[in-house]
């Protein structure tokens, strides 16, 4: 009887097998940072596989590249990470500077190191931001653009934008700063330090916040090293990798007078005399938890590194030097040089045939090796833990889509 | 009332019972519908006040406060769309099933001693039923919208109330049995006089028990930190991701409504319902029974307290929503099944012995106010339950 | 090359025979030459068994060596050829290197052929994202390359737009191109 | 809302004045026809979903004729436990399984027609019995105790209060409902541990229709769900969604 029932095609028993489902999620989705579409294969609430869909934001700014000089192509560096386009105007100048072996004053150069930092606070409070804003918590974004909007004022002040400054350029900065411009930065700073308590408060020591990030989407060193990751990331991690401190001569010369400590999660590596929360007991080195604290101890550390830095500009006299002129010619040969941007180690590689425009610009993405490696920290977590995962890589679709 | 329509208005019978019935149901819809544009407009002006901005300011006059308003006009101006693919009927039935669900709990709730829509005897049990229906609504909408970002939602959601439904019985279960009864007004008149009288400090299990039915209270309505179904951050809207207009705004007022009623519920079951911290009426010498002019500002006073206390139980939920990230489906189910349930059946325990043993609780000389029946269940050192047969199983022939 | 341990180059040789076919120690990026076809064994040894170990793959670049106008063509010292530049880094000795290759514009100088290269997925996964935003914009095929789609641009997107001969489509699905 | 009992003890025994409607009645037709028509309409409906929903509604309608009886404990323990329970879980299954190809049941003409049979005979049954209740038939006066939870509560647990005096002689005093509540209830959990046996995922060696079936279409991989993407936009402008 058995058997026949085997065979009989007309009873079908209906076996409780679930099925998987294919999920998009995004690219118009509020938790993707921009315009990122996330395929997942899900089995109920547990994702089996991610696949993120990139590319909606491309604009080929390395085609553009060779059609434009040097200093035009300022402007295109500003839009690749909108948050910190500071930090990639000196990426790409310093890449130009590298190649024609030009050496900016001193003063100069602390004024570079002043701006380029503010950005990175202003930058790792918008990844704090909308990282609150992926577990569900809305009011830590708006006390992050709060301040955020302080350092725009500033930086409105010093070049005129709020987002894309083309203020650093070959060969220096456009403008020096203005007056009392520095009394301005060094209050921002004073009233700052205990806001930074209130995020830690907010988010860093909040229980829901631990449950939902510590011990999720863990990363080894070793992933991290083989996908090419960088930054808060890679550190997060305990890679203690910083370009401030390891990369090329030309870069780490601006922070050679500067005494700071690479924010490492490993063995005690804090910047000093701060006040820091302890690390959850069920915080494990990798995991998003330790990722986001690895950028707040940045945000700390970038402040010492600024209030040096008004020290020392302050110090300098003379003038600020030009910038180079807009069609200066650049030697035959190519350049490669990283810099520690917020997001992670910005590369820009410059193969010039001699003229003033670049034969061939390459932009080597940080978020875009971050993002790759998502899809194995989100094999096997749930839905609610993706934007969690995906939010903690802090990565920027202009940067990535370039 | 329909008496006076009756007489002095000489309407037919059936029109003026019809009138009255309108009326009640229209007063019931009225405090909905006017507690929601209120706490609209409170959500966004707290949500300002802890953000540090301002929320609404300019929409009608000072303070925003015709923003409600607006927005109301906004949704009715908003086309209704569906999605095609979708399944029309239960598409656009759903937003009612949960309103309807939330509105029809109100019919049991008393807002003073007398001003309620139809005293129950089964009060508390009827409430605790009808909330449980909202979840239909929730889940047709996820179904019927056919799109899996709002089937997840409606998966979440359902398993989320149905789950949260046992512990908040068992709280609920704690001040029905120190009162004897599960009519809510025996209930809340059982706490009048002083703030000591409220149960929530009547023992230490039942001040426990407080705070599960908080925590389950705010879970079962879907707020923050529990609202899984809306998780704007992962499934975009969650149910009512497809639905825009009036439909949504239906699903807005059920949600409203059904935390008025939840903290309504804790304040009657737990902090003495209409009688306040100080006892006005009865220091004054007024009593709220009589029925003359003196009664019925008793009674005012009191429908104050409640609201009051309700509406402080909607603000608490509104500044929770917007301090404390989300909290993720796992951790929801495991809060539940680990924490609170057996946490609500501990301090359920720990209640009724504490009942038996201190039946006139821990300082003997205190005043207890004498309840309206205590249906018998007073375990006296007599028998384990003795049976008052004075009132009990008589037979009442029906009269005109 | 020199901080990189005085026999490195020479245990380079020793170790893959014949693939190093040319070296730059003065420019201001020191870079090898390598033979396309041995480049992934190059790699491996240089991330796996080399006393420096490259764990880390910065960045894949390919530089379209063509001139497009013929005057100017005339006057260019190269043959125009498809340039590979792989950054590689190394996390331990935080110390870089530069491989380059040299690969034909189109395979067997076929227009519309694409020139193939070993794929480096194997020694890097990193290298998965890369390799393919260089097919996606360069053209280049790297063989053994476990999902060679486009990245950036559209899946079905012809042409390689990094190329100096790329020619913007008109209509692309009703859009005008230009 | 509280005048309704009085309402029910005006008219039944007032002259009933022409124009009066009998409110007690009308409710009474309402949630009849509301509980009968849906139950009619859940086995007449062939979306799956859309049968669960109106069961919900004929439940409900069945919790509103308890209400209307007085007999509020029982509306609101039918409300709960079958409208607020059971049905949740019948919905919840429903939709989990109603994909494409098992919302719609289609029931041969055969199955129509002896299901029609023996429902018919089912009701034919009860009618008869139902008639042949003496008291029913004639609307006497209702014996209606003051509607509390105690007497049920009482009679649950073991002292029957229905009696007339507290009294009687032991000799007829009838034992509470302790004992056929508790065995239903263990009866309806053997129903579930079979049920859930019955379902559970069955192994097997041969593979199935269900397994052939699906081995047909197997669920596109990730890679390749974008490349079906893209076909399927072939022609479309980007506008259109050209780009998957």
């Amino acid at each position: 009887m058995a058997q026949m029932l085997d065979d009989d095609p007309r009873i079908i028993e209906f076996d409780v097998r679930t099925d998987e489902m294919l999920v998009n999620m995004g690219p118009q989705h509020p938790s993707t940072h921009g315009v990122l579409r996330l395929v997942l294969r899900t089995d109920g609430e547990v994702v089996s596989e991610v696949e993120p869909h990139i590319g909606y934001l491309h604009r080929c700014a390395e085609k553009i590249g060779e059609n434009l000089t040097h200093r035009q192509w300022i402007p295109y560096t500003d839009r690749m990470d909108y948050l910190a386009a500071m930090n990639m105007n000196l990426g790409w100048a310093l890449a130009v500077e590298k190649l024609m072996k030009y050496q900016v004053s001193e003063k100069a150069r602390h004024l570079r190191v002043l701006i380029v930092e503010l950005n990175r606070i202003a930058s790792h409070l918008v990844g704090m931001g909308a990282y609150g804003l992926d577990l569900g918590t809305f009011s830590p974004f708006l006390y992050a653009f709060r301040e955020r909007e302080k350092i725009l004022d500033l930086f409105e002040e010093a070049c005129g934008a709020r987002l894309t400054y083309s203020y650093i350029t070959v060969g220096g900065l456009t403008a020096d700063l203005p007056s009392g411009w520095l009394v301005k930065c060094e209050a921002f700073l004073e009233q700052f330090e205990p806001i930074i308590q209130e995020y830690h408060a907010l988010l860093t020591t909040n229980a829901i916040f631990v449950k939902r990030t510590a011990n999720i989407g863990v990363m080894s060193p070793e992933l991290a090293i083989e996908y090419g990751c960088s930054g808060p990331v890679l550190r997060g991690s305990g890679v203690d990798q910083d370009m401030r401190r390891d990369g090329e001569a030309i870069y780490t010369a601006m922070y050679d007078s500067y005494a700071f400590e690479v924010a490492v999660m490993k063995d005690g590596h804090y910047p000093r005399d701060h006040v820091y929360p302890a690390v959850p007991a069920d915080a494990v080195l990798g995991d998003c938890w330790h990722r986001f604290f690895v950028r707040m101890l940045e945000v700390v550390q970038s402040m010492d590194l600024v209030r040096q830095a008004i020290d020392r500009y302050s110090a300098c006299k003379g003038p600020l030097g030009e910038p180079l002129k807009l069609t200066e010619k650049m030697p035959a040969g190519d350049a490669y040089l990283e810099t520690e941007c917020p997001k992670g180690q910005m590369g820009f590689y410059l193969v010039s045939d001699g003229s003033a425009i670049p034969w061939r610009v390459r932009a080597r993405s940080s978020s875009f090796s971050n993002l790759a490696v998502a899809h194995e920290l989100c094999r096997g977590c749930l839905i609610a833990d993706v934007p969690a995962i995906v939010g903690s890589l802090d990565i920027v679709m202009g940067e990535i889509d370039r | 009332m329909a008496e006076f329509l009756i007489n002095t208005v000489r309407l037919p019978a059936w029109l003026a019972w019809s009138v009255t019935a309108g009326v009640a149901a229209a007063l019931i819809l009225n405090v909905i519908a006017g507690g929601a544009l209120v706490f609209i407009w409170a959500e966004r002006k707290i949500a300002g006040r802890i953000q540090d901005r301002l929320g609404p300011t300019r929409t009608g006059g000072k303070f925003g406060w015709l923003q409600s308003l607006a927005d109301g006009l906004k949704l009715l101006a908003k086309e209704d769309l569906m999605p095609d693919g979708a399944d029309g009927m239960l598409f656009r039935l759903a937003p009612y099933v949960s309103f309807c669900a939330s509105f029809c709990a109100f019919i049991a709730l008393p807002f003073a001693f007398d001003f309620i829509g139809q005293r129950m005897n089964v009060g508390v049990f009827f409430v605790i039923a009808v909330l449980g229906i909202e979840v239909f609504g929730v889940i047709l909408a996820g179904y019927a919208s056919a799109s899996k970002w709002s089937l997840f939602g409606a998966m979440r959601e359902a398993a989320q109330v149905v789950s949260y439904e046992v512990p908040l019985g068992m709280c609920v279960v704690v001040p029905v049995m120190l009162a004897g009864s599960m009519d809510l007004v025996t209930i809340a008149e059982k706490q009048a006089g002083w703030l000591t009288n409220w149960y929530l400090f009547h023992d230490p299990f039942t001040f426990v028990i407080f705070w599960v039915y908080v925590t389950c209270a705010v879970a079962s309505v879907n707020r923050a930190p529990f609202d899984l179904a809306e998780a704007e951050s992962e499934l975009v809207a969650g149910f009512h991701t497809e639905y825009s207009g009036l439909r949504w705004s239906y699903f807005f007022m059920a949600e409203y409504g059904s935390m008025f009623l939840v903290s309504a519920l804790a304040a009657l079951l737990f902090l003495g319902g209409w009688n306040g911290p100080v006892p006005v009426a009865s220091l004054l010498g007024l009593s709220e029974g009589t029925g003359d002019t003196a009664s019925y500002f008793v009674r005012l006073l009191g429908m104050a307290n409640l609201l009051g206390k309700a509406s402080l139980g909607v603000l608490i939920m509104m500044w929770i929503r917007w301090t404390l990230p989300r909290l993720r489906i796992d951790q929801v189910m495991m809060t539940c099944l680990k924490y609170c349930t057996p946490l609500a059946a501990a301090m359920f325990l720990g209640a009724m012995l504490w009942q038996i043993a201190l039946p006139g609780g821990l300082v003997p000389g205190l005043r207890r106010p004498a309840g309206e029946i205590r249906e018998g269940w007073l375990p006296g050192p007599g028998g384990a339950f003795k049976v008052r047969s004075a009132d009990v199983g008589k037979v009442v022939q029906v009269s005109p | 090359m020199t901080m990189r341990g005085p026999g490195f180059l020479d245990q380079l040789d020793a170790a893959v025979p014949g693939a190093v076919v040319g070296r730059n120690l003065e420019a201001i990026d020191p870079w090898i030459d390598v033979a396309p076809e041995r480049i992934a064994d190059v790699c491996a040894w240089l991330a796996k068994s080399s006393p420096v170990r490259f764990d880390s793959l910065q960045c894949i670049t390919a530089i379209d060596w063509f001139e497009i106008d013929p005057k100017k063509a005339a006057k260019v010292a190269w043959q125009p050829h498809t340039e590979m530049v792989y950054h590689l880094w190394s996390t331990a000795a935080r110390v870089s290197l530069v491989l380059k290759t040299k690969l034909p514009r189109w395979k067997s100088d076929v227009p519309g052929e694409l020139p193939e290269i070993p794929s480096v997925c194997g020694v890097w996964r990193g290298a998965n994202w890369h390799e393919r935003e260089v097919y996606d914009l360069s053209g280049i095929w790297f063989t053994g390359h476990p999902d060679l789609r486009r990245i950036l641009c559209p899946e079905d997107w012809e042409g390689y737009p990094l190329r100096k001969d790329y020619e913007m489509p008109l209509d692309y699905h009703g859009i005008r191109g230009r | 809302m509280s005048a309704l009992p009085m309402i029910a003890g005006a008219l039944i025994a007032a002259p009933l004045p022409v124009a009066a409607i009998n409110w007690h009645s009308l409710f009474f037709l309402l949630f009849a026809s509301v509980s009968c028509g849906f139950a009619v309409a859940v086995v007449a409906a062939d979306n799956v979903v859309r049968m669960a929903f109106y069961l919900v509604l004929s439940l409900g309608a069945t919790a509103g004729l308890f209400f209307l009886a007085g007999a509020e404990f029982l509306g609101a323990m039918q409300l709960m436990i079958y409208v607020g329970g059971t049905l949740v879980l019948l919905v919840f299954g429903v939709m989990l399984t109603a994909q494409a190809p098992l919302v719609a049941i289609k029931g041969s003409g055969r199955d129509r027609v002896l299901a029609g049979i023996v429902g018919v005979a089912l009701l034919a049954l009860l009618l008869q019995a139902a008639f042949s209740v003496k008291p029913w038939r004639a609307p006497a006066a209702g014996v209606v105790a003051e509607p509390a939870a105690t007497p049920i509560g009482m009679s649950l647990v073991g002292v029957r209060v229905d009696e007339p005096a507290v009294g009687a002689p032991a000799a007829n005093k009838r034992p509470g409902y302790m004992l056929p509540f508790e065995i239903v209830s263990i009866h309806l959990l053997v129903v579930l541990v079979g049920a859930a046996y019955l379902a559970r995922a069955k192994r097997r060696k041969v593979p199935r229709a269900i397994e052939v079936a699906a081995s047909v279409e197997p669920p596109a991989s990730v890679a390749e769900h974008a490349s079906i993407g893209r076909e399927r936009h072939r022609s479309g402008s980007v506008l259109a969604g050209g780009r998957p």
